[in-house]
């Protein structure tokens, strides 16, 4: 018994060794400064002018005056702007068409994240305009498409960089859950399924359940281990989501919501965060509107493109509408970095550029939000993937 | 260009409604409200003459000559009106769902139109603009037993705001509608919706006796052991839940008679086309009838075209018989011309006062809620309608419209 | 259940055993052959220049340069010819527009029901393929079992080498949406309406993979699948604790991740079939010596074969790859992609020699790799002792680009002569 | 809906047919006398007698006393062949099959139309006893019923009411073999698992059974049919298109013990073998020659099933369709038979007494013999010879039809004569 402790700590120390060696491994990789860039760090200290940002080990350092004294190499992005990597809350990227299972209206069970094809074109696609990490949702098609995943978009193929792999249970009351040839029918008919199916989640079991699923997903709802993440645009499917997560006593988020802003007060009261549908993927005129009232009245809002539905340059273009209307720049920056970030429970580490977070960022020419200005390198944990010209 | 129309509509209606509950908040922080009101049409057959109708908190404080002492009051002036309560349609076709009815099922008991309805409708407009102020919205007749109804205001923010009450009864639909389109899998792959019986009203009405017999076979099985479908079924059997029977040909509303006689259940006639064929039975076991539209019969199937002057004297044969009903609307008649159903019933010779309780207390009563609405009295809600004129008169306009005792002006 | 099944093994057996006593019927027993002065490439690595083969009862007794022949010994004289074992079909229905019309998910299914055993298949044989791998269809996710026959010629019957050899299961987009079945539970009544039937399953590889991932779980789940397929989940494990080979058609990362994966958590022995991304993944293939059965477009009339691009920009047509996977010492066997090509196995697998491949490697992708990928590398598939003597004679003839295939011996028996 | 009343049903048969034998064959005994009798049995008698009480063969012999109060016919020079017998037809009725795939709950006894050309052909053509079966297209067909050729309602002609049932191993258009032996197999070890479990709860079983039209469990609908295949209670005549089927069909009956009777597609005869050695019953496809391609040498060659067959020493039963016109009728059919090297005694054993033993009928039919119905018909001449006519054909000693008085028999022959 008395050799454990000592035997603990040999393993222990080991451990640290290793570590040490990868550490030292790594930093001679990812480990470096960026000086002269224009940086908006959407988080506390706002934007940074010719500030020098010490990246090390893939993860944000504190923010220095001067390099000088470093023996780390120096990369020099004067007159280049910096914005924290995009994060994509409800997408669809490189798995659309494996994503929607149609044996059942109900089927809990499938996580989005194993069918993620990491080196598919679209994946490529979307890193290239700036999204670093995405929350990979199944279809809307749907009652419940099951349970999606997050990830980081590196370009590695051989293993899927997982932030969560079980984050949200989607859920939908859209238009395209709702069919003429299949259960159900009817807007009320959708809501009755999924809770007379939650109801008989306790009781029934073994042989007299129905359908093919276990319906594991449902049953974590259930437990509160995942949180659902509702699709509904317009205001009687946004009532739906609303009166459901009521009578489940749930929190949860709207994906979708167009029509969100005539209930901006309940929201806001229930603290229920909505992910906005990107601008350019239906009438502009009414939706601009509607997201900015959306975001002035002080709902915790997002965009997301339902890649491959809408461009990945949808996102920038929707923050940029915003400005349009009266929203500052910062803020609308806000709704495709940080705020997903936090929508989605992650914003401890990707987000924001801040101390400690992972070294997602992009380097533009420009404006962040003036498409004129190109993209001219993302980095994900501090490694280069994408660089214009090679 | 409609569709624009629309898109303003319901833009403008709704920063209405927001302003207006800002308002209502705001008045109602202010204390009660007090009508100067010239005539009032109580809604059971009275009528008052130069009161004061004193509102406070939406509901109805006191009505009478005098004024309560000691209270700040801002009078709204309705010297030279009629006041009368507020419409009520009883079974109100309105479009604000998308999909009226679960086809999944035939049996469908569980369904609830409050997760369907679109607050924001533009029916809702229409309908307060009209002097309707609560209406009675049910799931559609695709069904056998195709869900409950709920009560709600036509306006006031959010949906949570109007409800007055919900699960209030459940709806049954006799005749072919529901069978309408079932088949075997003839040539159609075998998942489809639609491959199961009925095909025909006797396969529905086999339905019911099915569903039903099957509830009274479980008797003893305790409360908690039933699906929330057969939990309704046993309010239904035990009469706490009125079973409302849309049956429109005469040999519908026969099967309707038979199966109460089965199975012993309260029941309500909706939409009783051929009700004027069984007054004697209505009368006696004192079924009330939902009735509408009265100034226009032609057009429907599924029932004999007998002569026209049965058909739209029904109003005034269910007064005479001294039958309870209220007036509807189907979606061939808008609920904006609500208020002409009762006008011409009015000119078919029924007398004023039953065609104003009718629209009123008497659709109130079959809707369970009388004790909240359906006439000016003190305690119940504060839905009023102001006419220049007798709201029997086409020419008469409605020139205010109070909603839990909030002013509307339905011409602005 | 268990019962049903051990009946089903027992039949399995009594099956094989009656088509081999029906095959066996016709090899030539008690008597002994040897086949002198040929250049025999045995595919396990030896070449002799000239040499003979002793064969018994229709296996190989001795190869090598100085074979003591007994004098009873029929001899035939094989100078100039080259001898290589039969080859093996890797990969085919042999049901001519055979469309499934069966459940998804059916491990229990056999292609031992399926193959005709009496039919004749000649044109196989005379192009020098003497046994083939009868696999199942690719358009449900677990079709279910592949058996490995020897293809009878004229006169003699095929017979059962191995039954059961692999189990196939397809997470290509093949087997997605695959085609309903309409077997309804019970006929139709009033007291017991019409109840859709079996819905097939998956419509997305999402679901399939999920189907898997819960099918080889140490208990496969409940519900629905189990009270319809109770009999398929059963036999599932068996074949699971039988530990046959898991052959994953497949094409995309995504897929082949899952493959992958999924051999793992069950510990059995992985195939890839088709696997067109499988670019990536050649160190992990190295790493676990997974082979792979290429399947190649490349036809001989002519017109060669096609890139193909799917939604990958940058997808290689698994022509492309073949040579690659070669190089970096994968075990590949080669089969066309549609059946028709399958008697020119030796033409298309001598193409690749234009990638600098050497032949003999080649002949390798349809001889011994199959064996061995079907556990059968201790009848067939190369030229030694104690195998049997599918033995094919070649001879270079002016003027050929390849060498002309002159006679086919299956089971010490000239099948097939020129 | 009509499968609720199949029990009721089934007693009625079996009362009825109790009821209707007096009504059909004369009260009173009768004596046939004809030139030669074939007994199957026993040779040919000259100038034989046969004894016929209520339908039922008494005495067949040369010359016996017959008694006083005996009415005799007599044939003169005619010849008197039994009866035959086919012992698969899937004609009489309008569809042969169900859509779906697996319906071993349905009965042909639902199906079959008495007022069918059928019947009416094969009694012209001294067939009395046919068994009808569902068709070939499904897997698991239904229940057939062997019956006699006259008869206006099936309960008159009912001989045994389920008889076997049908199964196809050969798969449909849409099903490959493979997909078809699977799905047996599973409903076949479902069926097992549905027995084991009725063993346990037999007796509300009973009960269920006894009420009167009450609704049968969806379960019991599915299984209970091929639970009495399996029990035993009759035969399975299985449909083999090729000679793989017959191996793996009779590799099914033996895993899941039950009797099978084989109906053969002409390829089979490439199983002749096999069939041989482990002596199945089988019955030829009605296309006894098969033309088949070499796929090497393109060139194509010709093979007589029978012939193969019969050399093989294989005893098989003659089926006929009307379809086609070079295998109308079964007499045709047997001369076809003989020209393929069979003797006029096996040609006739083969729709006679080979049928007979196959539906498991050989004590009532396909001979003349003492104990067996009186089903036989008077020809002109010798059996299986181009000239020679079906004259009288008695069914249960009931004069049944008479070459005579058929009319439209007799108006075809006018018309020819005219032309």
């Amino acid at each position: 018994m008395t050799r454990w402790p000592n035997l603990a700590a040999r393993l222990l120390s080991a451990w640290f060794v290793l570590a040490g060696i990868c550490a030292v491994a790594w930093g001679a990789e990812d480990t470096f400064v960026i000086k002269g860039a224009k940086i908006f760090t959407s988080g506390k200290q706002g934007v940074l002018t010719d500030a020098v940002l010490l990246i090390e080990n893939g993860r944000f350092g504190k923010v220095i005056q001067n390099e000088t004294g470093l023996s780390v190499p120096v990369k020099d992005y004067s007159g280049k702007t910096i914005m924290p990597g995009i994060v994509d809350a409800h997408s669809f990227v490189s798995a659309y068409y494996r994503l929607l299972e149609n044996t059942d209206v109900i089927t809990s069970d499938l996580v989005a994240g194993i069918v993620f094809d990491p080196s598919g074109p679209e994946a490529k696609h979307a890193l290239e305009s700036g999204i670093t990490t995405v929350n990979l949702v199944p279809r809307s098609e749907n009652l419940v498409g099951g349970i999606s995943s997050i990830l980081k978009l590196d370009r590695e193929s051989r293993s899927l960089s997982f932030m969560k792999k079980q984050a949200f249970l989607k859920i939908s009351f859209n238009g395209e859950a709702i069919r003429s040839d299949r259960e159900p029918t009817s807007l009320m008919g959708a809501e009755h399924l999924l809770s007379r199916k939650l109801e008989s989640m306790g009781v029934e079991s073994g042989r007299n359940r129905e359908g093919i699923f276990p319906q594991k997903g449902l049953r974590s709802l259930l437990k509160g281990d995942l949180l659902p993440i509702i699709a509904a645009s317009d205001m009687a499917e946004i009532n739906t989501a609303i009166r459901f997560l009521e009578k489940w006593r749930m929190h949860g988020i709207l994906v979708g919501g167009e029509e969100a802003c005539h209930l901006s007060l309940v929201l806001k009261e229930k603290g229920i965060p909505v992910l906005m549908s990107p601008i350019l993927s239906a009438y502009p005129d009414r939706l601009v509107v509607n997201a900015a009232r959306l975001v002035r009245e002080g709902v915790t809002a997002a965009f997301v493109s339902h890649m491959p539905e809408a461009d990945p340059l949808s996102l920038r273009i929707s923050a940029m509408m915003l400005c349009h209307h009266g929203i500052s720049q910062e803020e609308a920056l806000k709704t495709i970095t940080c705020n997903p970030a936090r929508i989605l429970g992650i914003s401890d580490s990707v987000g924001s550029i801040e101390e400690g977070k992972d070294a997602d960022f992009i380097v533009m020419e420009g404006d962040p939000l003036d498409l004129g200005s190109p993209i001219v390198a993302v980095y994900v944990n501090g490694k280069a993937v994408f660089t214009k010209g090679n | 260009m409609r569709r624009k129309l629309i898109r303003m509509l319901r833009g403008r209606s709704l920063f209405f409604a927001i302003f207006l509950c800002l308002f209502g908040s705001i008045s109602s922080a202010q204390g009660p409200v007090v009508i100067e009101a010239g005539t009032v049409l109580v809604g059971d057959g009275r009528v008052m003459k130069d009161v004061f109708i004193v509102i406070r908190d939406g509901k109805i404080l006191s009505i009478g000559k005098g004024l309560p002492q000691g209270v700040a009051l801002d009078t709204l002036d309705f010297s030279d009106k009629i006041i009368t309560p507020g419409f009520i349609a009883a079974n109100a076709c309105m479009d604000v769902v998308k999909q009226k009815s679960e086809e999944g099922k035939e049996v469908t008991p569980g369904m609830n139109l409050l997760y369907a309805i679109d607050p924001r409708a533009e029916d809702f407009d229409k309908a307060w603009r009209s002097g309707v102020t609560s209406v009675y919205l049910a799931p559609g007749n695709r069904n056998i037993f195709s869900g409950t109804g709920t009560i709600l205001k036509t306006t006031g923010g959010t949906l949570q705001d109007m409800l007055v009450r919900n699960q209030v009864h459940l709806k049954m639909v006799l005749g072919r509608e529901p069978a309408e389109g079932n088949s075997y899998p003839s040539g159609r792959d075998p998942f489809h919706l639609r491959n199961r019986r009925p095909e025909n009203r006797m396969g529905a009405v086999f339905i019911i006796r099915y569903t039903l017999s099957g509830l009274q076979n479980k008797q003893s099985v305790p409360e908690e052991d039933l699906t929330p479908e057969e939990r309704m079924f046993r309010l239904v059997l035990q009469g706490k839940v009125p079973l409302r029977i849309n049956a429109r040909s005469y040999m519908d509303i026969r099967t309707a008679f038979r199966l109460m006689e089965e199975f012993g259940f309260r029941w309500i006639l909706e939409d009783g086309v051929d009700a004027y064929r069984y007054l004697d039975e209505l009368a006696s076991n004192d079924i009330p009838v939902i009735y509408g539209p009265v100034y226009k019969s032609r057009g429907r199937e599924d029932f004999n075209r007998d002569d026209d002057r049965y058909l739209s004297r029904t109003p005034v044969l269910l007064a005479e018989r001294g039958i309870r009903f209220a007036f509807q609307n189907n979606d061939e008649s808008p609920i904006s011309s609500f208020r002409e159903e009762a006008i011409y019933a009015v000119r078919l010779g029924l007398s004023r006062e039953n065609a104003l309780q009718a629209l009123t207390l008497d659709a109130a009563r079959i809707l369970g809620v009388a004790d909240r609405m359906g006439s000016v009295a003190a305690g119940k809600d504060a839905d009023l309608l102001a006419f220049d004129g007798d709201p029997f008169e086409p020419s008469s306009t409605l020139s205010g419209v109070f909603i839990d005792g909030k002013h509307y002006d339905p011409n602005k | 259940m268990r019962m049903t099944n051990r009946n089903r093994i027992k039949a399995g057996c009594f099956f094989t055993g009656l088509l081999l006593l029906l095959g066996g019927g016709i090899c030539a027993f008690g008597n002994t052959v040897a086949i002198s002065g040929a250049e025999i490439h045995t595919m396990d690595g030896r070449i002799w220049e000239t040499g003979t083969i002793l064969i018994t009862d229709g296996k190989i007794v001795a190869v090598g340069r100085d074979v003591s022949v007994p004098e009873d010994a029929e001899i035939i004289e094989a100078g100039g010819h080259i001898l290589y074992p039969g080859f093996i079909a890797s990969s085919g229905l042999f049901a001519p527009g055979a469309s499934e019309n069966f459940e998804s998910f059916s491990p229990d299914a056999s292609a031992a029901d399926r193959f005709d055993f009496y039919g004749d298949y000649i044109r196989f044989v005379r192009r020098g393929v003497t046994s083939a791998f009868v696999s199942m269809p690719a358009d449900r996710i677990i079709p279910g079992k592949g058996v490995v026959v020897r293809l009878g010629s004229r006169g003699n019957l095929s017979s059962l080498l191995k039954e059961g050899a692999a189990l196939n299961i397809n997470l290509g987009r093949e087997a997605v949406l695959p085609p309903m079945t309409d077997i309804f539970p019970a006929p139709v009544s009033i007291e017991n309406p019409l109840v859709p039937s079996i819905k097939q399953f998956p419509s997305s590889s999402l679901g399939g993979f999920w189907l898997l991932a819960e099918l080889f779980r140490p208990d496969p789940f409940t519900g629905e699948l189990a009270r319809y397929y109770q009999n398929a989940a059963n036999s599932l494990k068996e074949s699971l604790e039988a530990g046959l080979p898991l052959i994953v058609r497949c094409r995309e990362a995504a897929e082949i991740r899952m493959a992958i994966r999924l051999a793992r958590s069950v510990g059995m022995p992985l195939v890839l079939q088709g696997a067109e991304d499988v670019e990536e993944w050649i160190e992990i293939l190295k790493e676990n010596d997974i082979p792979v059965i290429a399947e190649t477009d490349v036809t001989p009339n002519g017109q060669g074969h096609s890139r193909d691009f799917g939604e990958k920009e940058d997808r290689w047509s698994m022509t492309e790859n073949i040579p690659v996977l070669i190089r970096q010492g994968i075990r590949v066997a080669i089969v066309p992609m549609d059946e028709d090509g399958l008697p020119d196995l030796f033409w298309i697998t001598q193409y690749f020699r234009r990638y600098g491949i050497d032949a003999e490697e080649l002949i390798r992708t349809i001889t011994l790799n199959p064996a061995k990928i079907f556990g059968l590398e201790g009848r067939i598939g190369s030229l030694s002792p104690g195998k049997d003597a599918d033995i094919l004679f070649f001879k270079r003839e002016a003027g050929a680009v390849l060498p002309v295939l002159k006679k086919v011996m299956s089971q010490g028996l000239i099948v097939y002569e020129e | 809906m009509r499968r609720r009343f199949l029990y009721p049903r089934l007693l009625a048969f079996f009362c009825s047919a109790l009821l209707f034998f007096p009504l059909l064959c004369q009260a009173q005994a009768i004596a046939v006398k004809a030139k030669k009798i074939y007994t199957v049995s026993a040779g040919i008698i000259e100038n034989g007698i046969i004894l016929i009480e209520d339908g039922i063969i008494q005495d067949v012999s040369a010359g016996p006393e017959v008694p006083w109060n005996v009415e005799v016919i007599d044939h003169g020079q005619k010849i008197i062949v039994p009866g035959m017998v086919e012992a698969h037809v899937a004609r009489g009725y309008d569809v042969a099959n169900e859509t779906n795939a697996l319906t071993p709950f349905v009965t042909v006894l639902d199906n079959i139309d008495t007022s069918h050309d059928t019947f009416a052909l094969a009694l012209k053509d001294g067939v009395t006893v046919l068994h009808v079966m569902p068709g070939n297209n499904t897997i698991l067909g239904g229940k057939g019923a062997v019956v006699k050729t006259v008869g206006l309602v099936v309960e008159d002609m009912l001989l045994i009411p389920e008889s076997g049932m049908k199964i196809s191993v050969s798969g449909t258009p849409s099903q490959t073999r493979m997909g078809v032996s699977a799905q047996l197999r599973r409903y076949f070890s479902e069926t097992k698992e549905y027995i084991a479990e009725q063993k346990q709860n037999a007796r509300e079983e009973e009960k269920m059974v006894s009420t009167p039209g009450s609704f049968r469990s969806p379960e019991r609908v599915k299984y209970e049919s091929v639970a009495d295949l399996l029990k035993g209670r009759y035969k399975a005549y299985v449909y083999c298109q090729g000679p793989s089927d017959v191996v793996r069909a009779h590799n099914l009956s033996e895993t899941f013990g039950y009797r099978s009777v084989y109906l053969l597609g002409p390829e089979c005869y490439k199983a002749a073998d096999f069939i041989a050695e482990k002596k199945l019953d089988v019955m030829l496809d009605p296309e006894f020659v098969y033309f088949e391609r070499d796929p090497l040498t393109e060139e194509v060659n010709k093979i007589d099933v029978a012939a193969v067959f019969h050399r093989k020493g294989i005893e098989f039963a003659i089926l006929s369709d009307p379809d086609r016109a070079h295998t109308r009728s079964l007499s045709y059919q047997g001369m076809k038979a003989m020209s393929s090297g069979m003797s006029l005694d096996e040609a006739l054993k083969a729709v006679t007494i080979i049928p007979a033993r196959m539906l498991g009928a050989d004590n009532l039919i396909g001979s003349l013999e003492k104990g067996k119905l009186a089903c036989f018909s008077v020809l002109n001449g010798d059996p299986f010879k181009l000239s020679t006519n079906v004259e009288y054909v008695y069914i249960e000693g009931k004069l049944v039809y008479e070459r005579a008085k058929d009319e439209e028999l007799q108006k075809l022959l006018e018309k020819k004569i005219i032309e």
